[in-house]
């Protein structure tokens, strides 16, 4: 059972609502998701930093009434890191985009994936740069048309969650935003896992750019996110030749392991020059 | 003649102001239009400014306003006291509240409904709008602007288009439906 | 999961100012409470509105897809 | 008294290590020091040279005009900084190393380091060589600052080549 | 036979049509021959991208959307040295980011163009305003000693114009050349009337013949392309003028380095471009440059209008910095006023050259001065009386 | 820091007086002044500092961290800072000019750090190993937009630990960023460095807020003030953003009013501060009619070559600027009143000299004599130029 | 780079090597250390070169800052463009856009590629550009002397983790593979033959190509882990490395210190360049 929408209601600002979202883009939702699992969770909200780069999806910090750090563009991950390395009891939460996380801040993405401090990346990937105008942006599809693709994109997209369990994320999971349970509890399991975790959440964005279009209501486009995604856990049961035919993009849990991370590394290294000292 | 369109993101503030000044050109006059918005792309405060003159144009914002067209009420109560006591007022019924008046010559014009009812399209109201403005004020001819419609809405919505500006020209004449 | 038996009274309060018109609410309701209402909010919206509320069980699904937190399920 | 040293040679022949020790030296003797080095991209073999200015006033100036001393252990350094110094310093040279005709200190440091069983201790000797005549630094110091500047187990070792270089001068 | 660009661009041969001053720019940059095009979204240059995304591949150019700014500039960089016309166009937070690539472009002096349309900051500020506050990072920004030049548009129909002059400043003098323009000039619209493709002068690149080096020699050395079998270096370090780095030899760099500046120090005569209209009797001058020319000329009208002489200079250059000019002004008046959205930035150069009081009248915040304003700020010192307007900082 | 913490760090660093590098000495002017945060990248000459802080930072219950780039390492280094450290990052040219950015977001967000600029030769990769002085207008003008920001310049080693102490206590003061201008001359040379005492350590600690969350302005308190910093963790639910915004942090990217309130007290808390930010050494000022003014590594020489100078009667001053940004124009405007003209060397073509003719504004000559390449002045070239100013003709 | 070498090199004429042609041989000896592996991948590289008959003319090699940014700048004789830290792959972008009938190579090193410039590796393997890299890994910053890299494994200490590095190293391969290239693969300065072999499929393929090559760095890498030797090293890969085949059949586990060389990824996605010059075809027919 959910909680009372009130209570989620006093993590928000209310001075700042309405936000600045189009009508029926998702990143209100996972603002929404993200608060109820920090409910849920019971975690002190004056212990919590928001961190965002550029981009709409970055204004989230903005409508929640805690501390938060919205950044340049493309590097909310590094600041997160100085965050969270000079503070280790801060819990870390970073809202991004595909073009602030995955385009100008890719380097810091996949190495902080690689160094693995706990931080909690919830990347909105909606195809397109959509605060500027709905450009071309690292995950748009092929032949997908964005005011600078206007003969259709002539490049591969990321699949970003692929791409951070390449570079050794010991987290990676990946909802569309139809998915409020699902993606509430695997906000949860992002937030507790110590380490390095990435959470992308499929957002439409009616007003720049969306692989759906053409499709009118959310009913329809999140049914088109439903259709075009296929849940990991099935995608295990298929057979090699079933799998060779499969290009929809996975969801779910996509990868939950265990690896050492840097700030339980390095307080080790503390302990032991304070242990030498005494 | 000073213009300001007003209203939202999302409402053809913009577009509107754009096709006003591709009119003044086609009618041989100079034209300078300028905007300003917020981040969001829909639903901020958002405003497109059109001077139109026979001369060369130094000002990069108009300092008193002929026309103010408001689409919202926060635009109306942040524009309003630019316009001058002899303007123009143009507001759209369904989202500005005047109160008891300004005291301006206004017209009003239930833009967005007209288009949502009689086009099925919200995002007609726009040239329901400038059909209206057309017909009151004499900034630009109509072949002009009919024309400026022509060249700037995707092709396959000309007919619409057009039939949303002729709705909200026949309104502003005070022609019967 | 919201329970099946919550027989206590539902209060759907639809923050009108607050909407965007996207529906979203409407569309995923899974026993039709919700429409789209006739009035323009000051934003230029068609907000939803409540047109069937005996029919609410209290799932919040609609409190929890709304993006713009507009919505509010109050039990009594 | 301000007196004015260069050492010369290859990268990884512990040039700037030795300039630090020398410097170093004085610091403890109480007088002022500078120490700096020019060096190319490369890590190893590229010509490598470390400046040491030893005053017992305040040192505005940081760089070498004439120095008193010059020590080369290498030929190509002694064929590129020999013509950029007056022929008023010492020469200090390792003869196995070194082929000059003038009038110099040789000594063969590598040679003296070789029967020690480290060639890495070169430099120590020759720091012991130079600090005796030179005399601008005490051996004291000397051999606190060698020592600072070591790594542990290799004490032993570095005050014999200390001890070889005092004697050889 | 006439060229695709050719036959694209003579359509709108001395047409008259409603433009943003960031379009106009991107189709001065196709007259200018501008085949390469590669850049990042930001508020308010995106419309520049975007004309070229749609253009480009019409007139047989390439337009690449990179990962952020400090590739974009590194592609325009390769994309020159394999040949190609090239520009890249941003804001504030994406110029800082090219400044290590800018340096990268002086030094090896590949000719581009990097516009940035400026807007206020620092830091992300206010995204969608004009500002002019970075005229000073054009010509600072990257680190090391350098020249640079930049110019700045003051209308639509001169974005396009100066943008054609900007690849040709480029390939003269084989140097970045900036458009500085701003969120005001970019982002209004007003009628721009095409030249003749044809009569647009174009400077073209000029080619070294066969072992004739290509970074020196001369104070602008002719260019190589790769490709060619002259198997040339091109290297950001110290370099010989074979192009073969050396990096510890004092006189290899200073000859390097202070050819490049002269070049530009040189030529800043030929170079400098400035609007001048100096009345009889004169006090006060208005020095203006970009958006805010624009009120300052109906400004200094209107004053004139009202009896009261004054002179006016636009600065069309803004570096090398058109010290003859600002010097011509100096000594007529005896105060300068000097509007500009920032915090007084060009006023520091003015002073350089003059003993006159220079009164920044400085506006920040994204909104314009207006002809009000410059005109109270004419009255309240055209008496020569000193008077402050704004406090020098 | 007390007397404890102070004696564990002392234990760290060693025997004083050291005879160490300045960019180690600017490592240990950073552990002395609080800082336990360091997050940087390899690059030629500034290397050093971050691998002394590597080795001190866990010792002192500090954290140094190495980042992708520059870019990473000074947002991570703000991050740090508003996570409630004292937090540096080390550089060199090359990732000075990427790390603007990050440095007009630090001025817009009030974030206390310091930032060491090894200067090297350039532009771009120049002569990686050669020191220079050609980064100095760009520490002020490098990132878009208006700001101000503090940029000292140390001559010595020991300055090197001095100044980032002062650099510290200044930025933790004025909620700026402080950029500690050294050069791979200084950077790299070894001199005696003393160490200071406990009783001689004045350090300046992060103000942070006394009153409860409701009534707490963090980006507010009028036109030139520095508001109290209520950073992560304390409960103050602070939202800083690079963004224009209001009082209370929050965006309000359409208001002019909003947008010049803010920037003009950015700026003005340091401009009117400027008084009290200026740190010269002045010496042989008295009758002088001409003066030498350096800084950095070239003062040292100019002092060499204004002694000889004196020492043949000839009536010459010494001026040197320690605090460059922001420019003391008044002291150097009352120099140019007592003076006929100044000699400005510099390691670069130019570029002190420019704010010293603007401050001068036409009341004594100026003169500058660039040298590039690598190689410091000479006191002879020095000596030269002063003779060449002397007799030279007054424009 | 001084270009006459400080160390001068034997006074009789250099032998006639059958690749001496394709080098700057003006500025020989390299600037390498002693038992460098850049030495072994410019010799690869050269054979490479040599057996598929590739005029040098045909190529442009961009590079960045570092050590092994100096095996084609300058030491290979083709032109040159040796760029800012990080940056070379965004520089061969525009270069490959304006002449695809060049081969661009890009060579520089594991901090160069995968550290600073690791975003515009990603972003061109997902573009799928024509490029080829070789990303010489040598675990650390060599030119600077010595700090930790992000190829530095886990616990091995540099000048800048001097207490052992407790970050974990990037698979840089994996993550190349991972973002879309056309081939990848892993090699070592031990296995020259296959390296060389590797090589000459990397420049064939049309697509992104991406050979990491495990390089050692005995002079700054070495003395930090006592492998002060080359052959230290080439025994260590040699002993070490474990097959691409076989590696999927062994567990994490036994996984643990290996290196897994071999193909990656070799497959035939849409190039970048060619699917940008179609666009253009399309105008110029009308």
């Amino acid at each position: 059972m959910f909680n009372k929408a009130e209570r989620i209601r006093e993590y928000l600002r209310s001075e700042m609502l309405p936000s600045i979202f189009c009508s029926g883009c998702g990143n209100g939702n996972v603002l929404n998701y993200t608060l109820r699992a920090i409910d849920e969770l019971r975690i002190d909200i004056d212990k919590v930093v928001f961190i965002s780069g550029i981009g709409c999806s970055s204004r989230l910090p903005g409508y929640i009434d805690a501390d938060g750090l919205h950044t340049t563009h493309g590097r909310a991950i590094a600041f997160a890191t100085g965050v969270k390395t000079a503070n280790p009891d801060l819990t870390v939460i970073i809202f991004t985009g595909d073009g602030d996380c995955a385009g100008i801040g890719g380097n810091h993405l996949i190495h902080a994936a690689r160094r693995n401090v706990d931080l909690t990346v919830i990347e909105m990937n909606n195809y397109n740069y959509g605060m500027t105008g709905g450009q071309l942006s690292p995950t748009t599809p092929v032949e997908g048309r964005t005011t600078t693709s206007p003969f259709g994109n002539l490049e591969e997209p990321f699949d970003l969650a692929a791409l951070v369990v390449g570079a050794g994320a010991p987290f990676v999971a990946r909802w569309p935003v139809g998915y409020p349970y699902e993606t509430v509890d695997t906000i949860k399991r992002g937030i507790e896992k110590k380490g390095f975790s990435f959470i992308e959440i499929l957002t439409p964005c009616p007003t720049g750019y969306s692989p759906e279009s053409g499709l009118k209501g959310n009913r329809q486009i999140w049914d088109w996110y439903k259709r075009n995604t296929l849940l990991a856990s099935k995608y295990r049961q298929l057979s090699d030749e079933e799998r060779a035919d499969e290009d929809r993009m996975l969801i779910g849990v996509l990868q939950d392991v265990e690896k050492r991370e840097f700030t339980d590394e390095w307080a080790k290294l503390v302990a032991q020059f304070a242990a030498s000292r005494e | 003649m000073n213009i300001r369109f007003s209203g939202f993101g999302g409402q053809g503030i913009v577009l509107s102001g754009y096709i006003f000044g591709v009119a003044a050109v086609f009618d041989g006059k100079q034209a300078l239009q300028t905007q300003s918005y917020g981040s969001e792309s829909r639903g901020g405060g958002c405003r497109s400014d059109v001077i139109i003159s026979e001369d060369e144009i130094f000002e990069l914002a108009p300092p008193r306003l002929d026309v103010l067209v408001a689409l919202s009420q926060a635009a109306y109560d942040a524009y309003l006291p630019a316009l001058r006591e002899d303007g123009t007022l143009i507001l759209e019924d369904d989202l500005v509240d005047t109160g008891n008046g300004s005291g301006h010559r206004t017209f009003r014009i239930k833009a967005t409904d007209i288009a949502h009812k009689k086009f099925g399209r919200k995002i007609m109201a726009n040239m329901v709008m400038l059909g209206f403005i057309c017909a009151i004020v004499e900034a630009v001819s109509r072949e002009g602007l009919e024309r400026a419609i022509l060249d700037n809405v995707p092709k396959g919505t000309e007919e619409m288009n057009q039939q949303a500006f002729e709705e909200g020209y026949r309104i502003g004449k005070g022609e019967p439906g | 999961m919201p329970s099946q038996d919550a027989r206590v009274q539902q209060m759907i309060e639809i923050n009108e100012e607050l909407c965007k018109g996207c529906d979203i609410c409407i569309d995923f309701c899974p026993l039709q409470v919700l429409a789209i209402s006739e009035i323009i909010n000051r934003k230029g919206y068609y907000p939803p509105k409540v047109v069937d509320e005996e029919k609410c069980i209290g799932c919040r699904l609609c409190e929890l897809v709304c993006p713009e937190f507009a919505i509010t399920i109050c039990n009594e | 008294m301000r007196k004015e040293i260069q050492l010369a040679g290859f990268g990884g022949q512990g040039i700037v290590l030795s300039g630090l020790i020398l410097g170093e030296a004085a610091i403890l003797d109480g007088m002022n020091a500078v120490q700096t080095q020019s060096y190319g991209p490369e890590s190893r073999g590229g010509a490598a040279r470390s400046d040491v200015i030893i005053s017992d006033a305040p040192i505005d100036y940081p760089k070498v005009v004439s120095p008193d001393i010059l020590v080369v252990l290498s030929q190509p350094a002694y064929d590129k900084y020999r013509s950029e110094v007056g022929k008023k310093a010492m020469l200090i040279i390792d003869s196995d190393l070194v082929e000059s005709d003038e009038s110099a200190l040789c000594v063969p440091f590598s040679k003296l380091a070789d029967e020690l069983g480290r060639r890495i201790v070169a430099n120590v000797i020759m720091l012991g060589t130079l600090a005796k005549v030179s005399e601008c630094v005490t051996r004291d110091s000397l051999e606190r600052a060698v020592l600072r500047n070591i790594p542990k187990g290799t004490e032993e070792l570095n005050l014999k080549a200390l001890d070889a270089g005092f004697r050889s001068a | 036979m006439m060229t695709q660009r050719q036959s694209r661009l003579s359509g709108f041969d001395n047409r008259t049509l409603f433009l943003l001053g960031d379009e106009a720019a991107a189709y001065g940059a196709l007259y200018a021959g501008c085949d390469f095009f590669a850049g990042y979204p930001i508020t308010p240059a995106s419309e520049i991208a975007e004309v070229m995304s749609r253009e480009l591949p019409r007139v047989d150019g390439y337009y690449v959307q990179m990962e952020d700014e400090i590739a974009s500039l590194s592609a325009v960089i390769g994309a020159v040295w394999a040949g190609a016309k090239a520009m890249t166009a941003t804001s504030g937070p994406g110029f800082s980011l090219m400044q290590e690539n800018i340096g990268y472009a002086i030094m090896t002096e590949t000719p581009c163009v990097i516009i940035d349309v400026q807007r206020s900051g620092p830091s992300t500020g206010q995204a969608t305003k004009p500002a002019q506050g970075d005229v000073l990072q054009a010509r600072w920004g990257t680190h090391g000693d350098h020249e640079i030049i930049a110019l700045a548009p003051s209308s639509v129909q001169e974005c396009f114009e100066l943008t054609v002059e900007s690849f040709n400043l480029a390939e003269k003098y084989r140097i970045p050349v900036i458009l500085l323009m701003d969120g005001e000039i970019g982002h209004l619209r007003e009628s721009i009337t095409f030249p003749a493709y044809e009569d647009v002068a174009r400077e073209e690149r000029r080619l070294a013949e066969p072992e004739v080096e290509s970074f020196g020699g001369e104070d602008v050395p002719p260019m190589s392309h790769f490709g060619e079998g002259r198997f040339i270096h091109v290297t950001g370090s110290t370099h010989k003028a074979s192009g073969m780095r050396d990096v510890s030899t004092q006189a290899v760099h200073e000859d390097l380095v202070t050819r490049l500046c002269r070049k530009i120090v040189d030529a800043c005569a030929e170079i400098s471009s400035v609007e001048e209209d100096f009345v009889d009797g004169a006090k006060i001058g208005v020095l203006a440059y970009g958006a805010t020319a624009r009120p300052a000329r109906g400004a200094v009208l209107e004053a004139r209008r009202a009896g009261c002489a004054v002179d006016f200079l636009r600065l069309i250059t803004i570096w090398p910095f058109p010290e003859e000019a600002v010097k011509r002004l100096a000594d007529r008046v005896d105060t300068i006023l000097v509007p500009e959205m920032n915090l007084g930035q060009i006023a520091r150069e003015v002073e350089r050259f003059t003993a006159a009081p220079v009164l920044p009248l400085s506006k920040i915040g994204g909104v314009p001065h207006t002809i009000d304003e410059i005109l109270d700020a004419i009255r309240a010192n055209g008496s020569g009386s000193g008077s402050t307007v704004g406090q020098r900082p | 820091m007390d007397k404890q913490g102070y004696d564990a760090i002392r234990k760290l660093l060693g025997e004083s007086p050291a005879f160490v590098q300045g960019d180690v000495a600017c490592a240990y002017g950073a552990v002395l002044a609080g800082c336990r945060y360091f997050a940087g990248y390899p690059i030629t000459p500034a290397t050093e500092t971050a691998e002394s802080m590597a080795s001190l930072m866990p010792g002192c219950g500090g954290t140094y961290i190495q980042m992708e780039d520059e870019i990473a390492s000074i947002a991570a280094v703000i991050g740090a800072s508003w996570a409630g450290e004292k937090a540096m990052t080390t550089t060199s040219g090359p990732g000075f000019s990427l790390m603007q950015e990050n440095i007009g977001y630090a001025c817009m967000t009030e974030t206390p750090c310091v930032i060491v600029n090894v200067q090297r030769s350039g532009p771009s990769t120049g002569q990686p190993t050669e020191p220079a002085q050609g980064d100095m207008m760009q520490a002020r003008w490098g990132s878009h937009g208006d700001y101000e920001l503090i940029a000292l310049v140390p001559n010595s080693v020991q300055e090197c630990l001095d100044l980032v102490i002062e650099a510290f206590n200044l930025s933790e003061r004025f909620r700026v960023p402080v950029i500690v201008l050294t050069d791979g001359e200084v950077g790299h040379m070894r001199e005696k460095t003393v160490i200071p005492e406990f009783d001689e350590l004045k350090l300046v600690e992060r103000e942070t807020p006394t009153v409860p969350r409701e009534s707490y302005v963090p980006f507010g308190g009028g036109e030139a003030a520095v508001p109290p910093m209520g950073f992560f963790g304390l409960g103050y639910r602070t939202y800083v953003t690079g963004l224009t915004h209001t009082e209370k942090g929050l965006p309000a990217t359409s208001s002019a009013e909003e947008h010049t309130k803010l920037v003009s007290r950015l700026c003005e808390k340091i401009r009117q501060a400027s008084e009290s930010l200026v740190r010269i050494e002045e010496r042989y000022l008295d009758e002088a009619e001409f003066a030498v003014v350096s800084y950095g590594i070239t003062s040292r020489v100019a002092l060499n070559a204004v002694r000889t100078l004196r020492r043949r009667k000839k009536k010459i001053g010494y001026l040197r600027l320690i605090g460059l940004w922001p420019f003391p124009e008044e002291r150097l405007l009352g120099l140019s009143k007592q003076v006929k003209g100044i000699l400005v060397p510099e390691m670069n073509l130019g570029q002190v000299y420019h704010p010293i003719r603007e401050a001068v504004a036409g009341k004594c000559r100026v003169a500058h004599l660039p040298k590039i390449g690598g190689e410091i002045h000479t006191p002879a070239e020095i000596v030269e130029a002063v003779q060449k100013l002397m007799g030279g003709r007054r424009r | 780079m001084n270009d006459e070498p400080i160390i001068p090199g034997p006074a009789r004429p250099l032998k006639p090597h059958r690749l001496l042609k394709f080098l700057r041989q003006e500025i020989l000896p390299t600037a390498f250390c002693p038992g460098c592996g850049c030495g072994t991948v410019l010799n690869s590289f050269a054979q490479a070169v040599e057996e598929l008959s590739i005029d040098p003319k045909d190529m442009v090699f961009v590079t960045g800052i570092g050590c092994s940014s100096w095996i084609p700048s300058p030491y290979f004789k083709g032109d040159t463009l040796h760029t800012t830290h990080g940056r070379p792959i965004a520089f061969a972008t525009g270069v490959k856009i304006m002449r695809p009938d060049l081969k661009v190579v890009v060579i520089a090193g594991d901090g160069d590629i995968a550290g600073i410039g690791g975003n515009h590796l990603v972003h061109a393997a997902r573009r799928n550009i024509d490029i080829t890299v070789l990303m010489v890994n040598n675990w650390n910053y060599g030119m600077t002397g010595g700090q930790v890299s992000p190829a530095t494994p886990f616990g091995v200490p540099t000048t800048t983790t001097p207490y052992d590095n407790p970050e974990h190293p990037l698979e840089a391969a994996e993550l190349v593979a991972a973002a879309g290239a056309n081939y990848v693969s892993r090699w070592t300065t031990y296995h020259v033959f296959p390296l060389m072999e590797s090589i000459q499929k990397a420049l064939e393929i049309e697509g992104f190509s991406f050979i990491e090559i495990l390089s050692q760095c005995p002079v700054s890498y070495g003395k930090m882990v006592d492998m002060r030797r080359a052959s230290d090293f080439l025994k260590f890969y040699r002993d070490q490395s474990v097959r691409v085949h076989k590696a999927k059949e062994m567990s994490a586990e036994e996984l643990e210190g290996k290196i897994v060389v071999g193909k990656l990824v070799e497959r035939q996605r849409s190039e970048f360049v060619t699917s940008l010059r179609r666009i253009n075809e399309r105008f110029r027919e009308g």
